[in-house]
């Protein structure tokens, strides 16, 4: 058998088609026995040149192409390349647009409830990288039924294409806040003996605590974001503390890592991440629940009900001719902080589109924070980031 | 670490366990008996139908005769799927000839229909890839191009139509007409479920005439064969006679 | 709306752009301000003190950037000329720096211009980790070099790539390794999936 | 001369030779069935029809429904074999029509409900898949081992008794001769994990072998603290020190001799869970972290014997278990009656009863695979040196002062049970069992209780998520 020796070390090459790396992610690792010395990400294998497209669509065509950014929370991508592409518009004297108080409230409704299916994924995941199957199983499940509500408002259970400039595409189906409700009650009580099943469970937080502990300043200085970020203790929240849309509306707390497995852990480390991420989405429900208690009534008109695109003229018109000029706009999305730096040549195609996502640079900490770690760790390691693959490559 | 912490480590863990066993096992009861929480949330597809609200976006379908071909559906297609063509008919009115949606390139993303000003462009609720499982609005089923060598024989609107009600219809009930209809596009060499990418095909005008010729070839072709069986027939026919005339006469003097 | 947000209590005074501005411009008389059309406004910097400043955004305790949002590429071969004459002047590569300040809660962004047939920047990834995965992505895709980058190779495209696919006079390859490329406008029966 | 392994085997030979087969080759058939039935009769169908019911489990658990493949399936794969031109329509119909058939019809509608045809599929799958070797791999070894991990488990149903007398063999020294050929296990993980030709595998292999070295450790401790009670290494005496007259002969089950010995009991099971690879043991195939560990180059068949080998390692598990803590193959009721039966019928309902508790076990590793997390290996080099051994070496010295004890206060004697004669053995009057219960199990609880005072309460944020009061 060849092990590749380099001295004592074996180097493993650990994707892109391995289980553990959600997609197709692929990390040099050399290692010492099972003890990881180096590892360097590969990534690039999920790469669409999603920039490249953007410059070449109009600025309404892209956004199922934000779908695909990061398809775990399509809702939250929407949301974020609306809201980039509106505060362009905004610094514009002609084109500033109205967003209908409804279509407001559907989007943060919507991009909250993507957010608890995007950590189901992202917390079952981590499960089941860990060998829990149960757990994930549970999860997903909460997922489907936010996509069974998705699914009957917009049509699509994956790629929603559904916010667009100037409002939401279509409005809320009928008894959609009912169904909300009953799927926010319904998801406290599962999410409950979910965490009973593994949060509590003496071997995960063993396998958890002290892993990869990222320090405060390690982790601003790698660009951790999202519950990464807090679960490093820093109280960062763009819906707080940058609030776009409507969230300077609600009321929620954030919730920060502060060892919460005990004396065996450490501050950042895995454990933190995840009940960080755990307890958002509670945070969510909170949010839910008041944006389903203050939602304005629909209109009753059917044409137009919230103010798509096609319907609203002023968006038309706007979007033919927006301003000069450049813009970086960012949104709390359930990875992390996902950015827009909008480049606008006047024309009705982007002139440039960079797209920040959280994942890109929650990965940059691998090659500072992997020595020393086994590759269980390491398993262990990419499912606390929550690493989403599409949004890395793009 | 002390005596009690490694007691208390055995302890918490023996209790964790005891916890998740407990919770697996109020699930596994709950979805052997069909109660409570824990009941299955999956369908046993394909034998328990698909759930599709309405509204779902699956594929394509454009009704023609409402369509102006105002091409907005094409201008808005961020894949560049969409594409037709228009003609003038014997009326001096401009109708569609061809609209040609590919669905390998669709992305089902509903800006077309979105945009649509007529609303004949809709997304309907078919969403299985595998023609003979996919049900479109009108109840036949959608014919769509295998691979590019199966695309040669295309069908007008007439032609369109008629299959997809011969095969919405219970095959029983069908004429011998129709049946011979749907033999003669299966025997294509396209395969059996050929023409158009995907929802509708139709010819361009030269298309149409080439069609056309061959048809009324193969029309010829029939009825010269037919003719020559009748004939054939009519002279053995002719043959028999005359041998039983001959014969009677003979045999009857 | 009756209710607000629980807010960070720890927060320190926020800059505006004028004050940040004026900061920078005590350590480095050097940097100008530039400003797009539509008011976006940024500090411009030399790519010679660009190392230097970055240290300096992030150790002054005034105003403590640390974290380094997003870095950015811009090709500027095909944008219109600025309105203004201290923006960056055409053909030319941007490397825009987006830096925000948890404890302050201030933002800034840095422009760097360089030309494309000279271009080379200093790299930040000493100051700010995450810069060393920025800078690769904009070296694979604009084809700036970074100075001090640790380990500067494509990160997005394969290795044997030729080319950086975001600049505005890039043509697309006819061929890669062994691989036809396919056209646009190409039938699709003479495409791959034949 | 006779050749014999016990009264079935005879019984057997007498029924052979009573056919008109001379007495040797009906002696020599005797054996080789009573050999040949525990594993080809027992092990390989239990083995076959496992998957199935662990992805039951699995779904049940998951709230899912588990395989689902009816009819339907089977006639399409049926129909893949031999029909490949028709058109599935046609399947459908065929199935369709098979299933309102008299007889067949109501079965299918079994196999449909219950998705039975998943074992068939499986098994064909499994049968149909190329047998592939990776480039550069050690052909012999990668091969060969296969065949050890098999013999490993088979070898030590050489000892397992089924019955009183439905046995290969029952050596005095069979519960050393048990730790001799279950370690076989780790050679063949070793074996096929370094000749894969990869680093994965590689990986796993060294995995497994750590593992289940440190892992025979408590197993041994533990086995010998009942061999001490029961003062036999025969498998058959020490079922047989666990025999009670009576209705309720579970009595005399050694779980309830002592509160040592049930404390042994729990370490025997988790370490043995660790012995045979179990989840949450899963670290040498845990396939998010080494793709499939020790088998990841495997296919078809091959993979096969080594998935058979696993679940007849279950099931070699479960017996044991049995064997050691719940009486082997007595009845808890009215053991008596079912002894005083003829020998062929008391080996069938005695086999039926061990068969029953071994699947009873199998389920339970199945429900504890579909609950915990996996262990990282340092986890299970700590449960395995810190906990179990100290454990299992508290056990040994507990229950030999517990028969010191005992021996001062009632009469040591042989016990006859059935044919066997056991060794001489401490039998505990109810006084003196009552007392070491109390005694010891007030003061582990006292321990247990004062453990948990002193403990950290969990954080509130956590107690948050629990939905716990005061958070």
């Amino acid at each position: 058998m060849n092990l590749e020796r380099d001295g004592d070390y074996i180097t493993l090459s650990m994707g892109p088609h391995h289980p553990a790396t959600h997609g197709v992610l692929r990390l040099e690792v050399t290692t010492d026995g099972e003890v990881i010395t180096a590892c360097k990400p590969d990534i690039g294998y999920l790469h669409r040149s999603i920039e490249k497209i953007a410059e070449n669509l109009e600025w309404y065509q892209f956004v199922p192409y934000t779908d695909r950014v990061d398809y775990v929370c399509a809702m939250n991508s929407n949301h974020a390349w609306v809201c980039a592409v509106e505060a362009l518009l905004a610094t514009g004297a002609e084109t500033k647009l109205e967003i209908p108080e409804r279509a407001q409230y559907i989007r943060v409704l919507f991009a909250e409830l993507n957010r608890i299916s995007s950590h189901m994924i992202g917390l079952g995941a981590m499960t089941m990288d860990m060998g829990a199957f149960t757990p994930f199983i549970h999860a997903i499940g909460q997922r489907e039924l936010v996509n069974d509500i998705f699914e009957k408002t917009c049509g699509a259970r994956l790629t929603y294409n559904y916010m667009c400039v100037g409002g939401v595409v279509r409005d809320l189906h009928p008894g959609a806040e009912d169904e909300a409700r009953a799927f926010l009650d319904g998801l406290e009580k599962v999410m409950r003996e979910f965490h009973a099943l593994i949060t509590t469970n003496n071997i995960f937080v063993g396998r958890l605590a002290g892993v990869a502990p990222v320090s405060a300043a390690d982790a601003l200085s790698y660009g951790l974001s999202g519950p990464n970020l807090r679960g490093s203790g820093i109280d960062f929240d763009l819906r707080r503390d940058k609030p776009y849309g409507i969230y300077d509306r609600f009321r929620f707390d954030v919730p920060v890592g502060k060892r919460f497995a005990g004396d065996r852990g450490a501050l950042g480390d895995g454990y933190d991440r995840f009940v960080c991420r755990s307890l958002e989405v509670q945070e969510s429900i909170r949010i839910c629940r008041q944006v389903l208690d203050q939602m304005p009534p629909a209109s009753g008109k059917e044409d137009d009900p919230v103010g798509g695109w096609c319907v609203s003229k002023a968006a038309q018109k706007a979007l033919r001719k927006p301003p000069v000029g450049e813009i970086y706009f960012r949104c709390e999305n359930p990875r992390g902080e996902t950015g827009y730096h909008l480049v606008s040549d006047g024309t009705k195609v982007p002139y440039r589109a960079k797209i920040r996502t959280g994942s890109f640079c929650a990965l940059s900490i691998f090659e500072k924070i992997c020595p020393g770690l086994m590759i269980a760790d390491l398993v262990a390691l990419i499912g606390s980031f929550d690493i989403v693959l599409p949004e890395v490559d793009r | 670490m002390s005596i009690l912490g490694w007691v208390r480590e055995i302890v918490e863990g023996v209790e964790a366990t005891a916890h998740g066993l407990a919770t697996t096992a109020r699930y596994l009861k709950d979805n052997a008996t069909d109660t409570g929480d824990g009941s299955a949330m999956t369908v046993d597809y394909p034998v328990q139908p698909a759930r599709v609200p309405d509204g779902y976006r699956g594929h394509l379908f454009n009704a023609v005769d409402d369509c102006t071909l105002c091409k907005q559906c094409q201008r808005a297609c961020p894949i560049d799927c969409i594409s037709m063509e228009g003609e003038l008919n014997e009326n001096a009115k401009f109708h569609i000839s061809r609209y040609d949606i590919d669905l390998s390139k669709c992305i089902y993303c509903g800006l077309c229909t979105q945009i649509c000003p007529t609303g004949s462009l809709r997304m309907t609720k078919g969403f299985e890839i595998d023609p003979r499982n996919s049900v479109n609005e009108r109840g036949g089923r959608y014919l769509y191009r295998m691979r590019p060598d199966q695309t040669r024989r295309r069908m007008d609107t007439l032609e369109v139509d008629r299959l997809n009600r011969i095969t919405a219809a219970d095959p029983s009930t069908l004429s011998d007409d129709d049946r011979a209809f749907l033999s003669e596009v299966e025997d294509e060499r396209g395969g059996r479920f050929l023409f158009a990418r995907f929802g509708m095909g139709f010819y361009t005008p030269e298309e149409k005439a080439e069609a056309d010729r061959i048809r009324a070839e193969r029309k010829r072709a029939k009825e010269q064969a037919a003719a020559e069986a009748a004939a054939k027939v009519a002279a053995d026919q002719a043959a028999l006679q005359s041998d039983q005339a001959h014969g009677s006469a003979g045999g009857n003097p | 709306m009756s209710s607000v947000p629980s807010r960070n209590p720890s927060r320190g005074k926020a800059l505006s752009f004028e004050e940040l501005l004026a900061k920078v411009q005590e350590g480095f008389p050097t940097v100008k301000a530039g400003s797009a059309p539509n008011g976006a406004r940024w500090i411009a910097v030399e790519a010679a003190s660009l190392l230097e400043v970055a240290r300096h955004l992030k150790s002054e305790p005034s105003l403590s950037f640390g974290s380094l949002c997003c870095l950015s590429g811009v090709d500027l071969l095909k944008f219109p000329p600025p309105a203004e004459k201290d923006g960056p002047a055409s053909d030319q590569l941007v490397c825009a720096y987006d830096l925000h300040s948890v404890e302050h809660g201030h933002e800034l962004r840095l422009k760097v211009s360089v030309p494309p047939e000279r271009a080379s920047v200093p790299s930040v990834e000493t100051v700010w980790g995450v810069a060393g995965f920025f800078e690769r992505e904009i070296f694979d895709l604009y084809g700036i070099e970074f100075r001090g980058h640790h380990d500067l190779r494509r990160l997005l495209m394969p290795p044997d790539w030729i080319g950086h696919p975001l600049r505005k006079d890039y043509e697309y390859p006819v061929h890669y390794a062994d691989w036809e490329l396919k056209r646009e406008g190409q039938a699709f029966e003479s495409g791959p999936y034949k | 001369m006779t050749l014999s392994v016990g009264p079935v085997s005879d019984s057997l030979a007498a029924w052979f030779a009573g056919r008109g087969i001379p007495a040797l080759p009906s002696e020599i058939l005797a054996i080789a069935v009573v050999c040949a039935l525990p594993v080809l009769g027992i092990v390989f169908p239990i083995a076959g029809v496992a998957q199935y019911f662990e992805r039951k489990i699995a779904g049940g658990v998951q709230r899912r429904k588990g395989p689902m493949v009816g009819a339907n399936g089977i006639v399409d794969l049926v129909c893949d074999l031999l029909l490949f031109w028709q058109p599935r329509w046609k399947r459908r119909a065929f199935a369709r029509s098979l299933e309102r058939a008299p007889v067949l019809g109501p079965v299918l509608g079994l196999v449909r409900r219950w998705g039975l045809g998943a074992i068939a599929a499986d098994g064909v799958k499994m049968f149909l898949k190329e047998d592939m070797a990776p480039e550069g791999a050690d052909k012999l070894l990668f091969f060969g081992s296969t065949y050890v991990a098999l013999l490993g488990s088979f070898l030590a149903f050489a000892v397992f008794p089924f019955s009183q007398s439905f046995h290969m063999g029952d050596p005095p020294v069979a519960a050393l001769y048990l730790g001799a050929v279950t370690g076989l296990v780790a050679v063949s993980i070793l074996k096929a994990g370094w000749s894969s030709n990869n680093k994965w595998s590689h990986f796993g292999g060294i995995r497994a072998v750590a593992m289940i070295v440190s892992y025979e450790t408590p197993i041994t401790l533990s086995i010998a603290t009942v061999c001490m009670w029961s003062g036999t290494m025969s498998l058959q005496g020490i079922v047989a020190a666990q025999f009670r007259p009576g209705i309720l002969s579970f009595t005399g089950w050694n779980l309830f001799q002592s509160p040592f010995l049930a404390l042994v009991a729990g370490v025997y099971y988790v370490a043995a869970l660790a012995e045979c690879n179990r989840a949450p043991f899963d670290l040498s195939e845990g396939e998010s972290e080494l793709v499939g560990g020790f088998h990841t180059e495997y296919s078809g068949l091959r993979w096969g014997l080594f998935f058979i080998a696993e679940y007849s390692d279950m099931i070699l598990v479960g017996g044991i278990f049995a064997t050691l803590f719940l009486g082997g193959y007595q009845s808890p009721f009215l053991e008596d009656r079912i002894v005083a039966l003829p020998p062929l019928a008391e080996a069938l309902v005695h086999t039926a009863i061990v068969c029953a508790k071994f699947l009873a076990s199998i389920g339970f590793m199945m429900w504890i695979r579909w609950t915990l997390p996996r262990f990282r290996i340092d986890q299970v080099m700590n449960l395995a040196w810190t906990k179990l051994v100290p454990l299992a070496l508290l056990c040994l010295f507990g229950t030999a002062l517990t028969q010191l004890w005992l021996s001062g206060r009632v009469p040591v004697a042989p016990v006859v049970h059935g044919r066997y004669l056991s060794a001489p053995v401490v039998r505990p009057d109810l006084l003196s069992w009552a007392i070491s219960w109390i005694v010891v199990g007030g003061l582990l609880a006292a321990l247990v209780v004062w453990a948990k005072k002193e403990g950290s309460p969990k954080p509130a944020q956590v107690r948050k998520l629990l939905g716990e009061e005061g958070a």
